[in-house]
């Protein structure tokens, strides 16, 4: 087997008391990632709660309200006040259910979500635990695999709108997947890997973040992650005010509290993926220029980059929520068929002959599995992404859309956008 | 090929997971706990799969089967609402099947052990090729350091297997538009003819 | 029972070992030695396991888990042949295992899905999944 | 609607599940039950279960006087307490033929029309919560705090309130009534901006209710609809315009009314009465004279001549009538109240049946039901 996790720093094996008596391989291999992992954890689920914190205050600022300022100073001790109540809940077991698949589901849920953590690139160098070459696909596997706690949640509560919520979120969420999947190809083509970590490197080495190149990639990658993580305005399997709270209506207590951690630890994983694939992960221009290469300030300013960039897409996730009203299902599954899906295609095609079209032109040299652009390589590839991937898949898909409307089951009507209503004195 | 020490241990673990949730999987009474125990057989292979340096089919692996497949039977499951099966759960041929399999599972292991006999138990000459370790070194630049399975496997599909390959998308497309039509209801046909 | 054992014993620890001294020691030594025999015989187990399903339960959906869990064990065979094969050629042809893997996962969704799709439309005409009331080519 | 079957013990159908909406739901508006018939998500047959808050006001009233009646009206639609109260006092002065003073009158349509408003934004907010933006529930709740406010300090109570008396008005207008009303008229066309900027050009909220719920003029009227379901469809029918109550022959207004009958129109049409009805409260509040506020020749026992009465208003939800039945006595001898959501309810079956689970939250959203109102 390959080492997965990367080398510890130099300091480490060195620290003055356990370097005495733990082996320096152990101390590299071992307790190392043990550290990290424990930090991880400790921070990824404070970080959790404080969002909690964050999305009740940001919707409070939204909407003209206060927000919680009762438990500490301003409000912030409010997360552990609300854990402390779900721990202290009465954990309910409705009589019917299917009681192991019920207890197990949550459990799913959750572990999905923080096992996808251990491969994203906090940070550079020894910012990141473990760098493996299937990096994506063990993303987009966990991820989906979280899935099934959701759908086996909802199914083993025997409760209508549990079901409902389940199915909805079945069908939603495989959907999506396919969309978002197919999103991050057309990035792939720049990075030539897999490995997340390699994929910021990558876009270290072009210096350039690849949204440049997959404006349209981008995006869809975005509705998807909003779509796969079940938050407005794609809330189907939990809208309330359909399906009363949809998968986890049944739910209380501590095992509630574990689908809602899931939940924002996946909002946490997609942000995060957005920004490796996308936003350049912990590369920020001139941060090389700040600190030297592989130090440890370098390394910690990495994962502060990072952070930032990722709490900016959460701050977008909470935005949209609060703002935007909740799509029926057979809208949503119409913009993924429809609309994610092909653009997808699209780009991934227009993508990939621009490419090719650039390499013949001599503007691109691809060796040693990975690219090197001149300048008009750059121009000629952000240039061409904007102008013309952007529009064409526009008026395609509007084109495609516009026809197919006759196999349509239900009447679309054209939306109007300045219908106004008539007035008689 | 040769896993010694931990992965040993680990490759027990895997199968003795494997093959215990497959026992229950056959034998239990309801078809939703059916697919979570072979979910966890499969996501045991995709564990043996790692052992084996096969990282990709690993993804591959959980991200089609259990993401993909295994969400589809249980979407099935919910859809047509199957519920525990009190009376009958096997058929009436379950003693001759289950003689006929156990049978064959007499005789697979027994050629198993003919066909393979002095290779098993035995210590393994110290000459055979031992699993690649490989060293990491740079602190910056860990990409020569990870596998690159991944990238083996897809020169391998996109050019010796390129043929294959595309009938396999072929199959895919027949697979969609059978099911599409096999599944819809009888009203939706009527609006589409 | 103990002539059985006696039958069984020598092919499951080969004969020769049996009488050697230290046997204890050998077959532990033998176990945490996994090579390529081990996945044979595990794939095998769960082959059968797959079959003893297909031919015993009642539920169509369970029997296409089965058929699931049967197409999984050659998965198993094929990685492990893989491995087997890239150490034994260095190198040359080695991923070929692994990439019929893949072809086999892709049909096996195919089946899945097409085989989900023929339940589904029988389910809506009568209103059962198990195998034995299915016995009618027309209705 | 001859076509109503039980649904709620059907025989089992495989194909078909039967989701029980409510009592408690959040999205049913109070005690609500809808008993959905579903394929898949696609509503196929729907019935409504009433009556989980039924007080039996219309019998209680017939052992009070006519004065004690006056508060129960107040219960009825609590979202409108003050139109519904004018609506009974209206009918017992229309049976008594009494002339109520003007300053009284154009008191009661600021109150009634302020209440419009405040019925409008709770069904604003409602409805937008219902279709899942939250942020507008909030902000049509600042606005109807303000309202609310105001009421406070007139009535002395936020939700039951009650200041309309058998010839006029128990109390004047307190100090200061004047300007606040002017004040909070010219800042809610700025949020009532606000909320189209959320709603109006929002694909989401267009695809949500565009198209959604549609009820033809005909149909609209062989079942009875009032108010702005009906003008939705639209027919150009106001009772303030066809047959004017009050001073409402004084002021003016327009009337608006939708082309195609969906979710979106209603929803324009109450936006427009919101500020049609911002207009009525600015030329009242212009218009006030002096005076008395209770009519001379109110009497202290009322004892409306033999014979029967019909008087109807525009409430909020449509038209409320009161049909009073006096056999010459101190109580009356039936009353029966004509509840504008109870009508407009029966059109959620005809609304609702093709589409999906999530637009019958919506076409439930979009008649602005009050339970109180309906159980009675």
């Amino acid at each position: 087997m390959y080492l997965f996790f990367l080398t510890a720093p130099t300091w480490f094996s060195k620290l003055p008391i356990l370097s005495d008596r733990i082996d320096p391989m152990v101390m590299d291999y071992v307790v190392w990632p043990l550290v990290q992992i424990g930090a991880l954890l400790f921070v990824v689920l404070t970080l959790i709660a404080y969002l909690t914190l964050a999305e009740r205050k940001i919707s409070a600022w939204i909407q003209v309200r206060i927000g919680p300022n009762r438990v500490g100073p301003e409000g912030l001790l409010q997360p552990l006040a609300d854990g402390i109540k779900l721990l202290l809940k009465e954990d309910l077991i409705p009589l019917k259910a299917d009681k192991e698949i019920f207890v197990i589901s949550p459990i799913i849920a959750m572990v999905a979500a923080l096992v996808a953590l251990a491969v994203i690139p906090w940070g550079a160098a020894w910012g990141t635990i473990s760098n493996i070459d299937i990096g994506l696909l063990f993303i987009l596997a966990v991820s989906s695999f979280g899935v099934l706690g959701i759908i086996l949640g909802g199914w083993a509560s025997n409760s209508k709108y549990s079901l409902l919520g389940a199915l909805r979120s079945a069908a939603q969420m495989v959907s999506y997947e396919v969309a978002m999947g197919l999103a991050l190809i057309g990035a792939l083509m720049f990075t030539k890997t897999l490995a997340l970590q390699d994929m910021v490197i990558s876009q270290e080495r072009l210096q350039i973040w690849n949204i440049l190149f997959q404006p349209v990639g981008f995006l869809i990658y975005l509705i998807s992650g909003v779509a796969e993580t079940n938050r407005a305005p794609f809330d189907l399997p939990e809208a309330e005010s359909e399906l009363v709270a949809g998968y986890h209506t049944e739910y209380s207590g501590f095992r509630f509290s574990l689908f809602f951690i899931a939940e924002y630890a996946n909002m946490l994983i997609v942000s995060a993926i957005a920004v490796t694939v996308f936003l350049g992960g912990w590369y920020l221009p001139g941060l090389s220029y700040l600190f030297a290469p592989g130090s440890t300030l370098f390394v910690l300013a990495s994962i502060g980059v990072f952070g930032l960039k990722t709490l900016a897409l959460l701050y977008l996730f909470f935005w949209l929520r609060w703002s935007l009203p909740r799509y029926r299902y057979d809208q949503l599954m119409e913009l993924s068929w429809k609309w994610m899906i092909p653009a997808a295609l699209a780009n991934i095609v227009l993508t990939a002959s621009f490419l090719v079209l650039g390499q013949e032109l001599g503007l691109i040299v691809s060796q040693n599995n990975s690219l090197k652009f001149s300048i008009g390589g750059y121009v000629f590839l952000i240039s061409t992404a904007f102008i013309i991937t952007v529009p064409l898949i526009w008026i395609i898909l509007g084109q495609i859309n516009q026809r197919s409307r006759d196999f349509n089951l239900r009447e679309v009507q054209p939306l109007p956008m300045n219908r106004k209503v008539n007035k008689n004195n | 090929m040769r896993l010694v020490g931990l992965e040993a241990v680990l490759f027990y673990l895997f199968a003795v997971v494997a093959v215990l949730f497959a026992v229950f999987m056959i034998t239990a009474r309801n078809a939703v706990h059916s697919a979570l125990l072979l979910i966890s057989t499969l996501v045991a292979t995709a564990g043996l799969y790692l052992l084996v340096n096969a990282e990709f089919v690993a993804g591959v692996q959980i991200l089609i089967y259990v993401g993909g497949v295994l969400v589809l039977f249980i979407f099935v499951i919910m859809l047509v609402n199957v519920k525990e099966e009190d009376t009958n759960m096997f058929t009436r041929q379950l003693i001759v099947g289950g003689a006929l399999s156990f049978f064959l599972a007499l005789g697979v292991i027994a050629i198993l052990l003919q066909t393979q006999k002095g290779n098993f138990f035995t210590l393994v000459s110290p000459s055979a090729p031992k699993i690649e370790q490989v060293q990491s070194s740079s602190n910056i630049s860990p990409s020569h350091n990870i596998s690159q399975n991944t990238i083996k496997v897809g020169q391998e599909l996109y050019t010796k297997t390129v043929l294959p390959f595309e009938i396999a998308s072929l199959i895919l497309l027949v697979a969609i538009v059978g099911a599409v039509h096999l599944a819809r209801e009888r009203k939706q046909e009527k609006i589409y003819d | 029972m103990i002539n059985i054992f006696n039958y069984i014993a020598p092919i499951l620890l080969q004969a020769e070992a049996i009488s050697a001294p230290g046997i204890k020691d050998r077959v532990l030594e033998g176990l945490f030695n996994v090579n390529i025999n081990n996945f044979l015989v595990l794939s095998a187990l769960l082959f059968v396991i797959g079959v003893a399903g297909v031919l015993t339960r009642r539920n169509v959906i369970v029997i296409f888990m089965s058929i699931e869990l049967i197409l999984n064990s050659v998965n198993i065979n094929l990685v492990a042949f893989s491995r087997y094969w890239f150490l034994q050629s260095e190198g040359k042809n080695a991923y070929m295992g692994e990439i019929f893997t893949i072809f086999v996962i892709v049909v096996a969704a195919a089946e899945a899905v097409v085989g989900l799709g023929i339940v589904i439309a029988f389910y809506r005409n009568k209103e059962t999944v198990a195998v034995d009331e299915i016995d009618l080519m027309k209705w | 609607m001859t076509e109503i079957t039980d649904i709620t013990h059907p025989e089992i159908d495989t194909n078909e599940m039967i989701l029980s909406m409510g009592p408690q739901h959040p999205s049913t508006h109070g005690v609500l039950r809808v008993v959905l018939k579903l394929d898949g998500e696609t509503v196929v047959d729907l019935d409504c279960e009433i009556g989980y808050l039924h007080r039996g006001v219309e019998k209680i009233c017939e052992h009070r006087n006519y004065q004690m009646i006056a508060p129960y009206f107040d219960r009825t639609d609590y979202i409108a307490a003050v139109s519904n109260g004018l609506c009974y006092v209206e009918t017992v002065e229309k049976s008594l033929a009494l002339e109520i003073p003007l300053r009284a009158q154009y008191l009661r349509v600021i109150l009634t029309e302020l209440n419009r408003l405040s019925s409008h934004l709770l069904w604003l907010a409602t409805h937008a919560l219902d279709i899942g933006a939250v942020t507008v529930f909030l902000w049509a709740f600042r606005e109807r705090e303000e309202i609310l406010k105001i009421f406070e300090n007139f009535f002395g109570a936020r939700l039951t309130c009650h200041a309309f008396r058998i010839g006029g008005m128990t109390y004047d207008a307190y100090d200061g009534f004047q300007s606040q009303v002017k004040e909070f008229c010219d800042r809610f066309p700025k949020c009532l901006e606000d909320y189209e900027i959320m709603l109006n050009t929002n694909r989401i909220w267009l695809s949500r209710t565009v198209g959604i719920g549609i009820i033809s003029a005909d149909a609209a009227i062989d079942i009875g609809l009032t108010g702005p379901p009906l003008r939705g469809s639209g027919i150009e029918w106001d009772i303030r315009k066809a047959h004017p109550y009050e001073c409402y022959a004084d002021l003016e207004f327009d009337i608006p009314y939708g082309e195609n009958g969906d979710t979106y129109d209603r929803y324009l049409v109450r936006m427009e009465e919101m500020r049609q009805s911002r207009r009525i409260i600015l030329q009242a509040l212009e218009k006030l004279p002096d005076g008395p506020i209770m009519a001379p020749k109110a009497p202290k026992v009322v004892k409306p001549p033999i014979g029967e009465y019909y008087h109807s208003i525009e409430s909020p939800k449509g038209e409320l009538g009161i049909y009073l039945v006096s056999d010459g006595s101190t109580q009356p001898s039936r009353l029966r109240i004509r509840p504008p959501s109870f009508i407009n309810l029966q059109a959620l079956r005809q609304m609702s049946i093709g589409h999906l689970v999530a637009d019958v939250v919506a076409i439930i959203g979009t008649l602005d039901i009050v339970l109180g109102e309906i159980d009675r």
